[in-house]
Order: structure tokens, then sequence, then C-alpha cells
């Protein structure tokens, strides 16, 4: 298949490929990243995950569109808005749901995992109510699209480099609250022990109610990054979920390291075998491979081995 | 006065939630009352008697007749089902306000498939064995028409689809009123390989069969029929897939003089913003799909994807009488925002492909409504002249189209005559 | 003595008899034949209703991986009647007659090994039974042996249900594509399209769905049925009391999977398709739904369940379409929230206690514990 | 394995038992001998691995290193249920019973009969299982609680249920994980009783803290800390143990 290419070009295409492994990859990280926060942290299966996501996506267009209406000139840099309100809005919504909901079922995660299936239901129809069954376009800013020419023949798309940034940023800033913050420190131990925390002083409500928006904030903001890679419409938040949760689980639900590991295996994996046949079959390799690394290592890539 | 108010009206109905046919039967009765009372004396006199026209049984009365309109208002197939939808109502509309059918105004059911396939089936039989349809207007992809043609042969009822699709099908239930694949996609290939100068073809598409089958079509075409050319690669994608990186690093490669791309719903806009952000300029590569029509461009966003051709036998941008008339009052009746793709506009050639049919054929009876449709034509098309073609299918020109930055394609080429649609293509299958 | 005996108690015994008459004789008698064709469709999901009741109720097993089995059944139905619809005469068209159609139009020119055993009708019926059956073995084997259970247990089943709906989407020259297998017309000649057919075809679902609650009911009252809720419970204490956890998950998914194929075969006969969109997440996540809001304690309130969502499905859908998914999604944040054990836990805890302090002498708080003791009370 | 086969008196052979949970060794080269009709006591104080080596007996936790044999069984390489078939009965520190379940239908669970998966569908409720569950109810105080749901019984009860549980499996070697924990002093009283009627024909091994209570129950008492042996011998050895002492009174 490849002797009719000359050794550059295989090598600009290796290279390419592997910067395609990489978006997939920055994807993979910000979809997840969010996940991890809400069932590592606090044990609750989100399945309006999606739907969050695309609450961001949605912000992203309404930005996009006033800002090129009322003020032409703030065009170029409107994304950054986008973004924050991506986060606030997902994230209001997140507590709100926490609050509405969530709370109650914090010691039957089965049970969450069937709420939010309802939850994301009838975010799809409002979606759909509101903003019109059709697709809505997000335009981009120019500096956003075409690509960076890195030698003649290989090119680099700004928007995958843009969402790489956007990912790698985001993940130090969720490492930095989780781990070294103050309120960091409170969410793991209501992790670990609730009553304790209690105890000691730590308003756990509120601990969870903030863990569980900003989770969903950063849904949010992966939404409004995914603007420039995918569609947004009602129902597209589906499509995200089972990779998202198999990401998650693959890379040992409690670890946000295992999450990276987890999506840069799975997102390499992918893209290779993409490389070799169709997009079908490479996903359902794909797939079929997580599904029996699962089955014979449960607790997933990274997970700490304690006493039960 | 507007169909916005009967579609009210309708909804108004529907909400009883009749579960008994008797219920409905009364109900039907009753609102059919004022409607005769308010209608001018003058429509009854140019009727002829509803005993000689509706001779099975079909939901005719002297004012009304009614039809059914089946597409999906909920689930992923929405998105691409609303225009159809608006389509069909403002025909009806137009039709009624040109004094109807035979006389009577059409009167519609609306149900939702939503985008379901045995819904789709479920609602189909409804409207055929409980609401006794005299036409219905529906269907979008080829699983739900597939769904629905048993129910449509075995209660015989007669089936407008709007949809181009892969062919190999042919019923005396139904009248496809888009372009099979031969006909959208042999001409565009000749002119791609005539202007261009074309040798090699990279095939994409999703993974389902009227993008694998079109697939095969132009396979067998460039590599039976065009001289010297080659199918260098070909390529699916699950249905929703939005990760195109690698195949664009594949097509990097090879370095095709065609993209041809068959890729649908969400994945489009995934492909076209990953294209272009790959460097892939449109107007140097030429890239020609038969799957993104002006619906499309509006989630994908004119400037990604302008430059790339189109083939299909409908563009908004045409320029002729005809269509100057029917956008302006689709965006009348829908919005100024509204825009109008190759689906929509087949979409609203049904019933008035319908009411031609029935008129020529003097009766609401399926059986002759079936036998009259070869040869009716419909020259009010805003596709310009179509008409019936002896398998069901419409005799169509095939055009190219060239996509501009604002959403609109601009017209580059269109066969001189009538494509005839051949969904047996010999040699192709 | 607690000791119940009996095969039914008193309130399982009413909603016996009750949803027998309702089947057997009022549904029938006041709906017309397409009507009647609805229910028999919403009753093919009673059918894994009633093994989520098992595997998820009382085993505290949730898959969200139903779909599969219910294709796998229905698919397995669909390649029989298929072949039985593309005799040669039927498809003197296609450039090899005598083979599916869509099979024709993806270049194959002879019927695939794996289609071969179902030209016959007995090896199609055990294949019903056993293709779901082994694979949900299979599965559960690889993960209740190495103890996967709970939310990881779901979200693999989950990721399996895609996988196979990309596979069928993807192989449709061997699986009809995303299309399905479509245009069914007869069983042995007998076309299974008509009203007359429908009609009869309903009766036979009825009493398989009878057979499947009676075999339900049956190992619910096994010890196999107490172990199924003690592991629920306290897994450990049931591994410490000698006995296989794993191999009790794996009877109740297989026998759940097997409940879920056969509604799914009748589903093909009653629909008249098969396709891809049964095997997906989203019917599968629906099927939860259904038992859910019938009660995923009860047998009957999953019958209950698949036949009241269903039915406010289609008059939603049929009078305010866009409310459709406000309904089932609010429908369901309720159930999960406010009524845990649903229409059944409803029935045992408001409407049953009053209809036995009228008909009884006897103290209500009586007639609750036996009536729990059916039920089972819900799980925390 | 050093040990090749054990002198026919010892049921329970523990030897050079180690397990580490990332690399903290929660019991260490452990080994003891529990003969027949032995009632033998582990105490320690919090942290020094009596719950785990319970753990690594009855299969719940898997060893590092070491050999547990019983009855010249080795255990180590036995799933849990086939750990109990050899005939080790185990009872956790809090009741693990099951709640949605009446006492009879608790007990009749651990009944040693049907525990294959169609074993369980043919299981008959025949004359035999009644009179066993409700002998065993009786000894365990809950005659008249037999149709009660668990979830309705005192926490005192749902220790003797447990402790029934484990008795109609007849196990040789009975595992008891603090029984008398969080119960008043009559239901600690009756539980002395129980036990004292019920380690007839079979060994026991108690985790325990109440000291009262060892010294009225154990013919043999271990003291473990930090995963290792610390001292071993009869209750009035061990009191005097220096070190012992020391690790007591230090904490």
């Amino acid at each position: 298949m490849f002797g009719d290419y000359s050794l550059g070009d295989l090598g600009a295409i290796l290279a390419m490929q592997g910067f395609a492994g990489l978006i997939l990859f920055s994807v993979y990280v910000l979809m997840a990243l969010g996940l991890a926060i809400i069932f590592g942290q606090m044990g609750v299966i989100n399945m309006a995950h999606g739907e969050f996501m695309i609450l961001g996506a949605y912000v992203t267009w309404m930005t996009s569109t006033t800002v090129q209406h009322y003020a032409p000139w703030l065009f170029p840099g409107y994304f950054f808005i986008a973004m924050t309100l991506a986060f606030i809005a997902s994230g209001s919504l997140g507590m709100l749901v926490e609050w509405a909901m969530i709370r109650h079922l914090y010691r039957r995660p089965l049970d969450t995992l069937l709420a939010t299936w309802g939850l994301s239901l009838i975010l799809q129809q409002a979606y759909r109510s509101v903003f019109g069954a059709r697709e809505v376009g997000v335009e981009l800013p120019d500096w956003m699209m075409g690509s960076w020419q890195a030698t003649d023949s290989i090119q680099i798309p700004i928007n995958g480099m843009f969402v790489m940034a956007l990912t790698i940023l985001i993940t130090i800033a969720v490492s930095y609250v989780l781990f070294w913050s103050s309120w960091g420190k409170q969410v793991r131990a209501v992790v670990q022990n609730r009553v304790m925390a209690g105890a000691v002083g730590i308003n756990t409500e509120k601990v969870d109610r903030y863990t569980f928006g900003l989770g969903c904030g950063i849904a949010g903001i992966a939404g409004s990054a995914f603007t420039m890679i995918g569609s947004t419409g009602p129902t597209a938040g589906q499509l995200y979920i089972v990779d998202t949760f198999l990401v998650v689980v693959f890379g040992g639900a409690a670890s946000l390291l295992g999450t990276i590991a987890s999506a840069f295996s799975i997102s390499q994996t992918q893209s290779t075998l993409e490389f070799f046949m169709s997009g079908s079959m490479a996903k359902v390799i794909t797939l079929l491979t997580i599904v029996a690394i699962l089955m014979m290592r449960p607790q997933g890539l990274f997970a700490l081995k304690v006493r039960k | 006065m507007s169909s916005n108010k009967s579609g009210v009206l309708m909804s108004d109905e529907t909400n009883k939630g009749l579960n008994s046919p008797f219920r409905r039967k009364l109900l039907m009765g009753m609102a059919a009352l004022p409607a005769m009372t308010m209608l001018p004396k003058a429509s009854f006199a140019q009727a002829p008697a509803t005993s000689a026209v509706n001779t099975t049984g079909l939901a005719v009365t002297d004012t009304e007749v009614t039809v059914g309109i089946l597409h999906s208002v909920t689930g992923t197939m929405a998105i691409s089902e609303t225009g159809s939808v608006q389509a069909e109502k403002l025909a009806i509309e137009q039709i009624n306000a040109s004094g109807g059918v035979l006389g009577r105004k059409i009167k519609f059911i609306q149900e939702d498939g939503a985008s379901d396939w045995p819904t789709f089936a479920e609602k189909a039989k409804k409207l055929l064995v409980n609401d006794k349809c005299a036409a219905v207007m529906g269907c979008w992809t080829s699983a739900s028409r597939k769904a629905v043609l048993p129910v449509f042969e075995q209660y015989n009822g007669m089936l407008y689809y709007p949809t181009f699709y892969e062919g190999l099908e042919q019923s005396k239930n139904v009248i496809y009123t888009g372009q099979e694949a031969t006909q959208q996609i042999i001409a565009g290939l000749d002119w791609v390989q005539k202007t261009k100068g074309a040798k090699t073809f990279y095939l994409l598409g999703s993974d389902y069969i009227w993008p694998r089958t079109s697939n095969k079509i132009a396979r067998k075409h460039i590599e039976g029929h065009l001289k010297d050319s080659k199918v260098v690669g070909e390529e699916y994608f699950p249905l929703g897939s939005t990760q195109f990186n690698s195949v664009i690093n594949k097509i990097k490669l090879t370095k095709p003089d065609v993209i041809y791309a068959i890729i649908v719903g969400g994945s489009n806009v995934a492909f076209y913003k990953q294209l272009k952000a790959a460097g892939i300029d449109l107007s140097k590569q030429t890239l020609l799909t038969i799957s993104v029509t002006e619906d499309e461009i509006d989630g994908i966003g004119g400037e990604n994807i302008a430059g790339a051709f189109a083939c299909m036998k409908y563009f908004q941008s045409l320029d002729n009488p005809n269509n100057k008339a029917f956008v302006s009052a689709f965006k009348k009746m829908w919005g100024e925002k509204t825009v109008i793709g190759d689906v929509t506009q087949a979409a609203y050639l049904g019933p008035w492909l319908w009411k031609l049919t029935v008129e020529k054929a003097g009766s609401f009876d399926i059986d002759k409504v079936a036998a009259a449709s070869p040869g009716v034509e419909f020259k009010g098309a805003p596709e310009g002249y179509v008409r019936i073609h002896e398998n069901h299918h419409l005799w169509s020109k095939t055009r190219v189209g060239k996509a501009k930055a604002d959403g609109q394609y601009e017209l580059i080429y269109e066969t001189a005559d009538l494509v005839e649609p051949d969904p047996f293509p010999k040699g192709y299958q | 003595m607690i000791i119940n005996s009996r095969f039914f108690n008193r309130s399982e015994l009413i909603g016996f008899v009750s949803l027998a008459v309702l089947l057997f004789l009022i549904l029938p008698l006041s709906l017309d034949i397409f009507r009647l064709n609805l229910v028999a469709k919403y009753l093919t999901y009673a059918f894994v209703g009633i093994g989520l009741v098992l595997c998820w109720g009382y085993g505290g097993i949730l898959s969200l991986g139903q779909g599969v089995f219910f294709g796998l059944g229905g698919y397995c139905m669909a390649m029989f009647l298929k072949l039985e619809a593309s005799s040669v005469a039927n498809t003197k068209i296609q450039s090899t007659p005598g083979i599916p159609d869509f099979m024709d139009w993806n270049q194959l020119t002879a019927v695939p090994m794996f289609w071969k055993p179902f030209y016959s009708f007995p090896l199609t019926v055990l294949a019903i039974i056993i293709v779901p059956g082994i694979f949900a073995f299979i599965i559960g084997a690889a993960m209740f042996k190495r103890r996967v259970g709970g939310v990881y247990f779901a979200i693999i089943t989950q990721a399996i249900a895609a996988i196979l709906t990309i596979l069928i989407v993807g192989q449709q020259g061997y699986t009809g594509g995303i299309n399905g297998i479509t245009d069914l017309r007869t069983l042995y000649g007998w076309d299974i399209r008509t009203d007359h057919a429908k009609f009869i075809l309903y009766f036979v679902e009825v009493v398989l769905l009878f057979g499947c609650i009676i075999a339900a009911q049956f190992i619910r009252l096994t010890k196999l049925g107490r172990i199924l809720v003690a592991m629920r419970e306290q897994e450990d204490r049931v591994r410490f009391s000698g006995y296989s956890v794993a191999n009790f998950k794996i009877f109740a998914f297989c026998a759940a999977a097997i409940f879920a194929a056969v509604g799914g075969a009748m589903f093909t006969l009653e629909v008249g398709f098969m396709s891809p969109s049964f095997v997906g997440i989203v019917p599968s996540i629906e099927m939860v739904i259904y038992t859910a809001v019938g009660g995923r304690m009860s047998i009957f309130g999953a019958v209950y369940g698949s036949l009241l969502v269903n039915f406010a499905k289609t008059m939603l859908s049929e009078s305010f379409p866009q409310l459709w998914l406000f309904g089932l999604g609010g429908l369901f944040i309720a159930v999960v929230l406010a009524f845990p054990s649903g229409l059944s836990g409803i029935w045992a805890d408001y409407v049953q206690p009053r209809i036995d302090r009228l008909l009884s002498s006897r103290k209500p708080k009586a007639a609750w514990t036996e009536s729990s003791v059916a039920d089972g009370a819900p799980a925390e | 394995m050093l040990i090749g086969h054990q002198p026919k008196e010892f049921l329970l052979a523990v030897s050079g038992l180690t397990v580490s949970f990332d690399g903290f060794k929660a019991v260490n080269d452990l080994s003891f001998y529990v003969e027949e009709n032995e009632i033998r006591v582990i105490i320690g104080p919090n942290g020094a691995g009596k719950t785990t080596v319970l753990d690594l007996i009855c299969g719940k936790t898997k060893a590092t290193e070491g050999s547990i044999q019983f009855r010249g069984k080795e255990l180590t390489k036995l799933k849990e249920n086939e750990i109990v078939k050899t005939g080790v009965g185990r009872k956790f520190q809090t009741p693990s019973v099951f709640e949605d379940l009446s006492v009879f239908e608790n007990l009749e669970i651990s009944f040693p009969r049907g525990r294959s998966v169609f074993g369980s569908l043919t299981f008959q409720r025949d004359a035999k299982v009644k009179e066993r569950v409700e002998e065993v109810a009786e000894m365990i105080f809950l005659k008249d609680k037999l149709s009660t749901y668990a979830d309705e019984l005192s926490h005192g009860q749902k220790q003797w249920l447990e402790i029934g549980m484990l008795l109609i499996q007849d196990p040789d070697l009975l595992m008891l994980d603090e029984p008398v924990a969080g119960m008043s002093v009559s239901e600690r009283a009756k539980t002395a009783e129980l036990l004292n009627r019920i380690i007839k024909n079979r060994s026991v091994l108690v985790i325990e803290h109440d000291m009262k209570f060892v010294e009225d129950i154990a013919h043999k008492v271990t003291v473990l800390h930090q995963g290792q042996i610390l001292s071993e011998g009869t209750m009035e050895k061990v009191k005097n143990d220096p070190k012992v002492i020391e690790v007591y009174l230090g904490h």
C-alpha cells in the first residue's frame, strides 16, 4: 500500500498522523476530565454529561452571533469570552441539577445513571425547542482556521493546536484545584470520609455542589472547544457519552492521571488503526480491545491497591 | 388562512388522543361540519361526486381530502426532515389556495416518525388504516422507507418519497420525487472528468446503504466507463463520527484528483471543518459531494466548504421564474433565514405531483393514481420541468453547483436533457 | 408460619388474573387490529422487562445492553423469515436470485455460511434461545468471574451494545446494514402481514409472555430467587455461605438475555422487520426505563410498565410530539427520585393497604407483610 | 511451602503467611496452628492485622506469600465458596445478614445443600430443612422471629442471626470477628452462653477486644502486633508477657 510513496512523504504523513492522534487525545481528555471528576470523586454517573457539553457549544454559538452582530471588533477574541460563558452556564446548570436531583441519590450510583439519562432526554428536547432541530454552525475567527506549515509537506491544523493547548491548560488548572488548593483538599476529604469531613467542619453539601458544578463547567468548555472540530446539534452529546465513559473507566475511575493515560492509549490506538482500515472497523476494534482489557483488569489502568 | 393555522387546527384534533376508530370518525365528521358551511357554494359545483372519485373508502368528503405527512419531528433525523415538512405544508397550502384537488381542500394529518423505523411503520399504518389518507408525503432515510414500504404495499397506499437515494427499488405504491443514485452520480462524474481532467478518485462515505451503494456505482463508472481513471481509496465512517484527521492524512498521501464525499448528518460539519483546518484548500483540491445540500451548509458554515462541488438536481439559487416564486413563498411562510435544499424541493413536488395525477386520473383511488402516474408532468417545479417515469421515479436534470461562502451554490453545469431514472442500472450492480 | 408454599400469594394472584383478563379478553375485544398489533409490539418489551426484574431488581445487576439480546433474538427470527421471503421466484429481478436482496446489492453471490442454519425453523427457534444465551454466558463469565459489577458492568454492557450496532451497520452485506432485515412476509407460507395473522400472533405472544412470567415466578420462588436478593445486599455473605456468586449472576444474566431474545423474536414477527436501531444504547436504556416505571422488583410491574410507557409514548407523540421527550425524561427522573419501586411500589404502599382495609377485617399490617413477602422491599 | 504434611492434630496450619498492600505488610511472615476443638482468640491493638488474618484464611484477601493448610488442603489457592465447602465458616465484624429476607430464609440460605445454580433451583424446603432451621433458631434465641425480616432485628439479634447462619453450615472451623461488639451487657452474657454451647465439636478462631469475654472462652490466645505474632499461649501467660504489656500500655 505504501510502495508508491517517497520516504519523505511517508515521514510527513507519519508526523501528521501522530498529530491527528494527539488531537483525538486532547478531545478525549477534555471530554473525560469533567466526567472523571464527577464519577471519580463523587461516584455519580452523569449520563447527561454530553448534554452539558452541548450547552457549552450552544453558548459559544450564541456568543459568536451576538458578537458578530453587536461588536464585530471583538470577533477575533470572542472565543475566550465564549468559553468563560460556557463554563459559567454549564457549571450553574450543573449546580442546579445537583441541588434538585443528584444530592438525593448519593447512595444509589446506578440510580444516578438512570435519573441523569432522563435529564439528558429533557435537555435534548429543550435544545431542540429553543435552538431548532438543525445543527448550528459556529463561525470561527480567521486566525483559528487553516494550518501551520511546519515543513513543505507537514501541515498542522491551528484549531488542533488550540485544542491541545486548551487541554493542557485545563488539565493543569484542574490538578491544581483538586490537589493543591484548600478546596481540593476538602473535596478529597469528603470523598474519603464524608462523615468525618462533615465532623471537622467541612460543608459537605457545598463541596458536593461545587464539585459537580466544576465537572459540568469543564464539560461546557469542552463543548465550546468542540465547535471548532465537530457539530452542534441537540443530539450531538449522545455521540460522545459512551466513549467518554470508557475513557474514564479504562483509566481507573479515581485517578486523573489514569484518565489521561487511558485517553492517550485509546486515541493512539484508534488513530493508528484508522490509518490501516476503515473508520468503522477501527472503532469496533478499539472498543473491543478496551472491553477485553477491562474484563481482565476491571479496576482500569491506574487503580490504587487498597484493602477492601 | 395560513397553513400555520391549519397546522394548529390539526394538532388540536390529533391532541384528543383518539384510540378508537369510532371516536375518530365521529370527530372527523364533526370537524367537517363547520368547514362545509363555510365553503363557498361554487366549489361544490365544480367538484365531481365523491362516490365517483373515491370508490375505495379513502378519507374523501365532498369538500375535503385527507393526506398524511410522515416525517421525524423528534430524534436525530428531525434535523434533516424539518425542511421536507415545511415544503409539503407550503405545497398543500398553495394547492388549497388554487382550488384544491378535484374541488376538495387538502387536509393533512401529521405524524412523527421520531427517527425510529418501527414508529414509521406504525404511523404509516395508522395513516392508511385509521385515517384512510389518500396519499402520504413522507420518510427521509432509506431505512424508514424500507420500514414503511411493506405497509404501503399491503394496505395499498401512496407514498411520495423526497430524498435522493440508492435506487434498487421500485414500487407501485411509491413515487420517488428525489433522484436515484445513477441520475445523481454518473453525470457528475462525467463532468468532473471532462472539466477537471480527473484521473484519481478517493471515495468517502458514512457507513450505511446509500453511501455504500452510491460509491459502488461511482466505482463501477470510474473504473469501467471513464478513461484511465481509478479509485485510490474508499472509506466509511460510523454515522455521527466526528474524527476525520486520519483519513485526511491518507488523502494527503494519495493526492487524489477528486475527493468524492458522501458523508451525512453531523459528521459533515466535522469533516469539512477538519479538512479546512488541515490545509486542504477546496479551491485547489476538487471535492465532489452528493450529500451536502444548502441545509447541511447551514450547519457546516459556508466559509468551511466554499469551493466544493455538489451534484444534485436542485439548488436554491437556480435562476428561473418557478424557483423565484417558490423561494419567496417558502421564505414568506417559514422565515427569511430558512434555506432550501435539494430534498426540500423534492418534497415540495410531492403534493403537486399527486394533485396533478389525481386530476389526470379523475379519481382518488390508489390504483388509478398509481396507474396514471407515469407521464404526469409538472411544469411549475422549482427545478424546472419534471415528469414521472414508468418506474415511478422522476425524469430530471442533474446539476453541478459550486459552494460559496454565503452558503449558497452557484450553478456551474447542468445536463442538457432530463436524465432518465434507472433504479436497477445494468452493469452497475 | 410465613412459608408460603402457594405459587402466587393473594396479591400476585390478583395481578396474574387481572393481567390475563386484560391481555386475553379486554384488549383483544376492545381494540381494533391496528391497536392490538401495537399492544403486541409493546408487549415484546415486557419480555425484556421480566428479565430485567430478575437480573436487575433481584440480582442487582444493571445491564444497559439488553438491546443486544433483544436484537440477537430478533435477527435470528428475521434471518429465517428473510430466507423464506427470498425464494428464487420472489427475487427474479436480482443478479443472483434466491438470496436476500441486500446481499445481492452488496455483490454477494451466495448465502454466507452463518445464514445457512436459518433455512430450518427448528434450528432458528433453537438459535433464538442458544445464541443470546451463549453470548450472555461469555460476557457474564468474563465479567462476573472477575467481579466486575455495578456501574462498571453497566458501562461495559453499554459499550458492547455500541460495538454490535457499529458491526451490524458496517457489515451490511451480511446483516442488511442500517436498514436492517426488512420485507419479511411469510412463515411456512403463512402470510404474517395479514390482520388475521396479527391477531393469532398476538395470542401466541401473550401465551409466551405468560410462559415467561411463570418461569420468572418459578425462579423467584426457588432458593435461587432468594439467593439473588441476598447477593444484591451482601455479596460477601453469600460467598461465605458457600455459593459461587459469579455463577448465580451468570445465570440471572443469561435468563434475562433469553427472555429478551424471545421478545426480540416476537418483535420481528409482529412488526415485520428487525434493524440495528433496537440493538443500540438508546433502546437498551429505554427498556430499563419501562422496567423501572413498572417497578424493578415486580414481574407484573414490568409488564404494566412496558405497556403504559409505550402507550403514553404513542399517545403523546401522536398529539404532542415535542413534549414526548420531556414527558419521558421527567417520568424517569420522578420514578427514580420519588418512587424507586415504580408503579408496583405505589400499588403495594398506597393502593393495596386500602383495598385490604376495605375488603377484609384483617389488620392492615398483616396484609402488608404478606404482600411484601411477595414483592420484596425496595432496594435502597 | 516449607511444610509438607502436617501432623494430624492440627486442623489449621498457617505458615509464613505474608500479605502486602502496595508495599505495606499488613501481615508479615505469620505462622500459627489451631488444633481440633480448640478455641483460639486473636487479640491485638488496632491495625495489628487481625481481621486481615481472617480475610486471608477465608479467601477474601489473597496472600502474597505463605501457606494456609486446612485438614491438609491448601486454602490459598481456593475460591471463597470452595473454602466454605472444606468446612470454614466466617462471621464478619459488622453483622452481615440479608435484610430483605426473613430470619427463616436467612438461615435456609446457609443450609449446606443445593449450593450450585441448578441445585438451588431444585432445592426443596423439606422437613429436614425446617427442622434444622428451627433448631438453630432456638439456639440463637430467634425462634419466635422466624417470619420477621432481618432489617427489623436489633443489632445484637443480627449478630446472633449471623452466628446462626454459620452454625447451620456446621463448619469445622468457625471464625468470629468481634462477636460481642456493640452488644448490651445482657446480650453479651447470652452470646457467651451461645458460644460456649456451639463450640463443642469444632474449632473456633475469635477476634475480640473484650478481655473479660476472652478470658471466659479462650483456650489459647495469640497476640498480634504490626502483622506479626507478639506472644502466644494461655491467657495467663500472655497477660504476663512484658512485650504484650508494653504494646497495650504503650497505646
